[in-house]
């Protein structure tokens, strides 16, 4: 049952994934995006992860894609009518480059899978909001405490830069 | 039941679709869309891990990672729109001011 | 109590940080930013002043084996927080002078000098993560200040793009190495490590995504642009703190966590090396703007940064840490007299060529000016020569030889476009006369501060290298093993 | 008397620090003729009571404790027989050239004066200093004072012409930087407790023998900054354009001082470190001598401007000095050691010259004088003076150095070929020529230009600055072991000790595996014996 779950969700991620890349429309990539998303969000939940694949849906294709959707709408890009860049040779680099990083990749994980084949059994504790809430605040309370710094900063910096008019010095 | 190693497999296939997108689009949307696409297949990685492991670290990775990713987002669009005021294009092809 | 020990290991980032965020309150309601600004000095003296103290404690983790604290830790984080506080103390002065003093520069400046010092203290996947993003993502909004001039929007995107694109890598390599490890923990990733081939990709990707943030060649780009769109002071800051907290990061990673016997990691660097070097020399003779020139002399810098960590010694690691602080002083003074001239109205004062006869105008900046650059040419008795002195002699007992020389003969290279600005200033009349504006007070003494230091450290740096080298012996042996 | 040595050096920057707080063209002139003269008068204690009989061991030895611990780099300070008559005639050229830029500098005084005392005080240090490391910090920071004293106060070329000499030298002695940081290390593993030493005392000694392999890399590395910075022929390139183009006391110090630094260095560190290859590489660079010396006589002889010919005379007499130094015995080192004086004293006295008739004519093109002497009569002496010690001529210094230069060619036993000495003393020739035939033109025959009829004999303060030169030439001409005497005895000790240290590298390079190249050029597996005998 596991393995046509996965079998779909996969198709589903790698289909989405590669409609983003090349669909002309600026709000089809985005959707397309939310799309790939929701998938993983699904296989998340294969690996028994419910708390990050509720936490995917709702930051990830809530939250972070409603952004993009919404700076869309506001620039109104057109679509684009050449939709890559003209130089050929760039693609063939960039293919080169993508090919060759995922056989590296993949043949390293090779070296991986004679040793773990399959989903820990403690895995149906571990997923769940209590077991990462606990060690979120202890173990790991100094980065979330960053983190949360962070998201001030970001939010105030992104106003910055995204206001209109230069302040003078005191709006005098 | 189904190995970790097709959920690796696939995380990294996802990132290299990642790499080739940000590599020949020039929408910089689309470009930064890409880059999402590429930390998502990673948190894929990391939850496969976690899971082989039975152990939550690397779920914790990957919520900072999310946290990450929004305060990036919350920057890059800001940025975009900077930058569409200037342009009037999000084309990276014509963002050419700076070279060498 | 476990709390306050805690706390206090943490304490220079939590001060930092704690008024960045206190700052941005009291800033919204206030018309003047001279509140944030005072406030950013005082909290960055007192982390710089607690790290200085906290050096010659012994060394610890904390925060359930989070984040080190004291000895070589402190002693990068004292470096980092140096920076930030003479790059925040001339930035007011310059950047009212073109009308964008935001009370959110200084926020960010604090909340990026936090991550940095997360990242320099970090002893876990996950701090060094997060404090290259959070460094990373303020430095996006500080490059995007001229957000209304197309250089400034421009560089800051193409910073972005790349940063973000490199996060993936730094991202996928941390995955990695922790399905090859089963762990997030610097010290348990060393036990497990091997040659795996699961280990040295997931390494690989890690080091490739903080070659990335120290713009080692072939992974420079950026670099240039985003110096040239930035505002001066805030340049000065991107090419010193961050590239120290970068540098302190792979530092870590190299000594605490990547034995040497799993790969020809040496040799890896040495390659990079070689490359940034060169290749940031030889950019950096064609450039007129001195602002890019300065980026590629970062960018070489970086590259005999790299030939200490190839050599992987004691010896070597304490040379990286002794030339970033010496780095730090003539980079940030180089760019401070940058910030002098370029706020002058009538002409770009960005242009090596618009420097002509300025020499002789206002004679203090000029000379100052010299200082550094001859300090980073690398000339004796400056605090630059040391530094090389010391990489190099690291390279050299570590028996990289061919490297020491082509480091040597690149920095020879450099020489040329550091005497480019002298030769204009004292050597050529003035194109056109440009009344200069005094500079303020404040801005003048931190300069004159960081030239003294530049001929003090390049005479006195017998304590300090002691320090780095006998005083934290006990570290670095546990660290690297002898 | 230690301590008189350290305030000899230092007192030019407390000249400087007097300079920036008063901040008065004229208070800064005084100030710092006052500074070198001090700085002359308070180094004589130093020549009187050095003691002769032991020249070999450094005198007045300031020795600092070892600033980083592990790494035996000391401030290291003292003199001995090879440096001490350097380091006098350092002191004394330090009031000469403030002299003669007394009326001719006009801009930047504050600034021009700084760099002068700054010159001073680094020259003063690359003699005195017997830590390699301390010696490449004083032999570097003399690059930055001469820089800016070209690049500002220089004539119309001078932008080039400094950046050239200031890369050029640069990468010389950055090269010798990766080598000193190899010796330093190398010689580690010779010490108990120390990693690594730079101390002179200790390298040049017969415990620290460095193997053939390395040896002939070392000396490559630091024979190339010396050879650019005499400069041997070919890495002259520099020279003409700097000489030309620097202000009068800038060519004084340049040739008089800095070229001196590169064949001090050739003696001080590569004849006793890198006995081996000063003796196998000798040939060559002695062949290189000798095309300097014939190639600068013969480019002197077709130059236009007097300056350049000058600077050309010093390429050529410079050659001569190498050739001492590679003949590998005593007398021609001796000679290397006085003519290193003369040279100083001659040329630096015939760039005085050219800078007081420039001054007045503001043209240095031969074409422009001729049958001047009649109306400057003083000059034509002093001229005339300069000239001939400068080509050689018995009774005057150069005479003696050439001489014994050539004497100890003739005998010598690494330069066996007699082609050496046959092809230097046709440079001696081409010397008469050209700087005679220069005189003529300049001095004698008809008064060419109407308007040098009422050109300005010598004043009393070009008189004063020139006479001590004179004095010295004429001194050195008649009595030169009043000035040999000082480093007879280490010279000779200092060449037999290397002497023995080669054959002992040697003998132990006999029984290791050596590469093919090494073997071949060292020719270990020779009898021996046909080198042992030294003169």
């Amino acid at each position: 049952m596991i393995t046509y779950f996965f079998i779909f969700l996969a198709v589903l991620a790698v289909a989405s994934a590669l409609m983003m890349v090349i669909s002309k429309n600026t709000v089809n990539s985005a959707l397309f995006l939310v799309l790939n998303m929701m998938s993983l969000a699904g296989l998340f939940l294969l690996l028994q992860a419910q708390f990050l694949a509720i936490i995917q849906v709702l930051v990830y294709a809530g939250a972070i894609m409603v952004l993009f959707l919404f700076v869309i709408m506001l620039l109104n890009v057109d679509e684009e009518t050449s939709l890559f860049s003209k130089l050929r040779v760039k693609y063939f680099v960039a293919f080169l480059l993508g090919v060759g990083v995922f056989a590296q990749i993949l043949y390293s994980l090779g070296s991986f899978s004679d040793t773990l084949p399959t989903i820990s059994s403690e895995m149906a504790q571990a997923g769940t909001v209590e077991a990462i809430g606990d060690v979120l605040f202890s173990k790991y309370i100094l980065p979330f405490h960053i983190i949360a710094m962070l998201l001030t900063a970001a939010m105030n910096g992104a106003i910055m830069i995204a206001q209109h008019k230069v302040r003078t010095e005191g709006n005098k | 039941m189904i190995g970790i190693d097709w959920f690796l497999a696939l995380s990294a296939l996802l990132f290299c679709i990642g790499i080739v997108g940000v590599l020949i689009r020039k929408n910089a949307i689309v470009i930064f869309m890409c880059v999402e696409l590429m930390l998502n297949a990673v948190n894929l990685s990391l939850i496969s891990f976690s899971s082989h492991y039975g152990n939550v670290d690397g779920q914790i990775l990957v919520f900072f990672s999310l946290a990450i990713a929004a305060a990036e987002a919350v920057v890059g669009l800001a940025i975009i729109i900077a930058i569409f005021r200037n342009n009037l294009s999000v084309d990276i092809g014509k963002i050419n001011l700076l070279r060498w | 109590m476990d709390y306050l020990h805690d706390i206090n290991a943490f304490l220079p980032g939590i001060i930092v940080g704690v008024a960045g965020l206190i700052g941005i309150v009291i800033d919204s309601y206030k018309d003047d930013h001279g509140a944030i600004y005072g406030l950013s000095v005082v909290s960055l003296l007192a982390g710089l002043v607690l790290s200085v103290t906290d050096m010659f404690e012994p060394a610890g983790i904390a925060f359930s084996g989070m984040i080190t604290y004291g000895g070589v830790t402190a002693f990068g984080n004292a470096v980092i927080l140096f920076g930030a506080l003479f790059c925040v103390l001339i930035s007011r002065e310059y950047l009212s002078a073109i009308d964008h003093d935001f009370g959110e520069v200084y926020a960010m400046v604090l909340f990026a000098t936090t991550g940095m010092v997360a990242l320099a203290s970090a002893n876990d996947l996950i701090m060094i993560f997060i404090g290259v993003e959070t460094m990373s993502i303020c430095l996006y909004v500080l490059a995007g200040i001229f957000k209304n001039r197309k250089t400034g929007a421009e560089a800051s995107l193409k910073y972005f793009l790349l940063g973000a694109f490199s996060t993936g890598f730094l991202l996928y390599g941390m995955a990695l190495l922790y399905g090859a490890t089963g762990s997030l923990s610097l010290p348990v990733i060393a036990e497990a490590a091997s040659t795996d081939l699961l280990f040295v990709a997931g390494a690989a990707l890690l080091l490739t995504g903080f070659f990335f943030k120290i713009s080692a060649v072939p992974f420079h780009m950026w670099t240039p642009d985003v110096y040239q769109g930035t505002p001066t002071t805030l340049t000065a800051y991107m090419a010193t703190a961050s590239k120290s907290a970068s540098f302190i990061a792979l530092m870590i990673i190299l000594s605490k966590m990547i034995p040497a016997e799993t790969a020809e990691w040496g040799e890896l660097i040495e390659v990079i090396a070689i490359l940034t070097m060169v290749l940031g020399n030889l950019i950096a003779l064609v450039q007129d703007n001195i602002k890019r020139m300065l980026a590629y002399s970062s960018i070489a810098h970086a590259g005999y940064l790299l030939v200490g960590l190839a050599a992987g010694t004691t010896a070597g690691y304490s040379a990286v840490l002794f030339y970033l602080l010496a780095y730090t002083i003539m980079n940030v003074g180089a760019f401070g007299v940058v910030a002098y001239y370029e706020r002058q109205q009538g002409l770009d004062f960005t242009d090596v060529n618009n420097y002509a006869g300025l020499g002789f105008k206002r004679p203090l900046m000029a000379v100052l000016l010299s200082f550094f650059l001859f300090s980073l040419a690398g000339i004796p008795p400056f605090v630059g020569f040391i530094g090389k002195y010391m990489v190099f002699a690291a390279a050299i007992d570590a028996g990289y030889i061919a490297l020491a020389i082509i480091g040597v003969l690149a920095s020879a290279a450099s020489v040329y476009y550091y005497l480019r600005p002298m030769v204009y200033m004292y050597f050529r009349e003035p194109h056109k006369d440009v009344p200069l504006v005094q500079s303020g007070l404040l801005f003048r003494s931190t300069l004159i501060v960081l030239a003294a230091l530049t001929v003090y450290l390049g005479v006195a740096f017998g304590d300090l290298h002691n320090l780095l080298t006998s005083y934290y012996s006990n570290e670095w042996v546990a660290l690297i093993g002898g | 008397m230690e301590l008189l040595l350290n305030i000899c050096i230092y007192l030019p920057l407390a000249g400087i620090a007097a300079i920036l707080a008063v901040r008065s063209d004229k208070a800064t002139k005084w100030i710092s003729l006052i500074v070198t003269t001090a700085t002359f008068a308070l180094s004589l204690p130093l020549l009187f009571n050095f003691d002769i009989a032991n020249s070999s061991t450094a005198q007045y030895l300031t020795e600092g404790n070892p600033v980083l611990t592990g790494l035996d780099i000391k401030y290291l300070l003292g003199l001995d027989g090879l440096s001490l008559l350097l380091f006098m005639l350092t002191t004394l050229m330090g009031p000469i050239v403030i002299l003669s830029s007394w009326d001719s500098v006009k801009k930047h005084l504050a600034g021009y004066y700084s760099m002068l005392l700054l010159l001073q005080t680094a020259s003063m240090g690359v003699f005195a200093s017997l830590d390699l490391i301390v010696f490449y910090v004083f032999f570097e920071l003399s690059l930055i004072p001469m820089y800016f004293l070209i690049g500002i106060w220089g004539g119309k070329n001078r932008i080039h012409a400094t950046i050239k000499f200031f890369v050029y030298t640069l990468v010389g002695s950055l090269i010798m930087l990766v080598g000193l940081i190899y010796v330093g290390y190398d010689a580690g593993s010779f010490i108990d407790g120390y990693q690594f030493s730079t101390d002179w005392r200790f390298l040049s000694g017969d415990t620290y023998q460095i193997g053939l392999v390395e040896q002939t890399y070392l000396f490559l590395a630091f024979s190339l900054a010396f050879c650019i910075k005499v400069p041997l022929f070919p890495f002259h390139t520099w020279l003409p354009y700097a000489h030309t183009e620097a202000p009068t006391a800038g060519s004084v110090v340049l040739a008089a001082i800095m070229l001196k630094m590169g064949t001090y260095g050739l003696l001080r560190i590569c004849l006793p470190l890198f006995p081996n290859a000063f003796v196998e590489f000798a040939p060559y660079l002695a062949t290189l001598a000798v095309i300097g010396i014939i190639y600068g006589a013969l480019v002197a002889m077709v130059q236009k401007d007097v300056k350049k010919l000058v600077a050309y005379s010093s390429v050529s007499h410079l050659g001569f000095v190498v050739l001492g130094l590679f003949a590998f015995n005593t007398i021609a080192v001796q000679g290397a050691l006085i003519q290193m004086i003369n040279h100083g004293l001659s040329t630096g006295a015939l760039f005085l010259i050219v800078g007081m008739i420039y001054d007045r004519t503001h043209t240095r093109q031969i074409k422009d004088y001729g049958g001047i002497a009649k109306v400057v009569p003083v000059f034509a002496v002093m001229f005339m003076i300069a000239t001939l010690a400068s080509i050689g001529l018995p009774g005057l210094n150069g005479f003696i150095g050439e001489f014994l230069i050539l004497n100890g060619t003739f005998s010598s036993e690494v330069l066996p070929q007699n082609a050496f000495v046959v092809f230097a003393a046709l440079g001696v020739i081409l010397a008469a020529v050209y700087m005679l035939w220069m005189y003529q033109r300049v001095m004698f025959g008809p008064l060419k230009h109407e308007k040098h009829e009422k050109l300005v004999d010598l004043n009393a303060r070009e008189i004063g600055l020139l006479v001590p030169l004179v004095v010295f030439m004429i001194w050195i001409g008649i009595r030169p072991v009043d000035f040999t005497q000082y480093s007879e005895a280490q010279v000779q000790e200092l060449l037999e000790s290397s002497n023995e240290k080669r054959m002992a590298i040697k003998q132990s390079a006999n029984s290791q595996e050596l590469p093919q190249w090494a073997s071949t050029l060292y020719d270990v597996t020779d009898e021996l014996a046909s080198k042992t005998k030294n003169k």
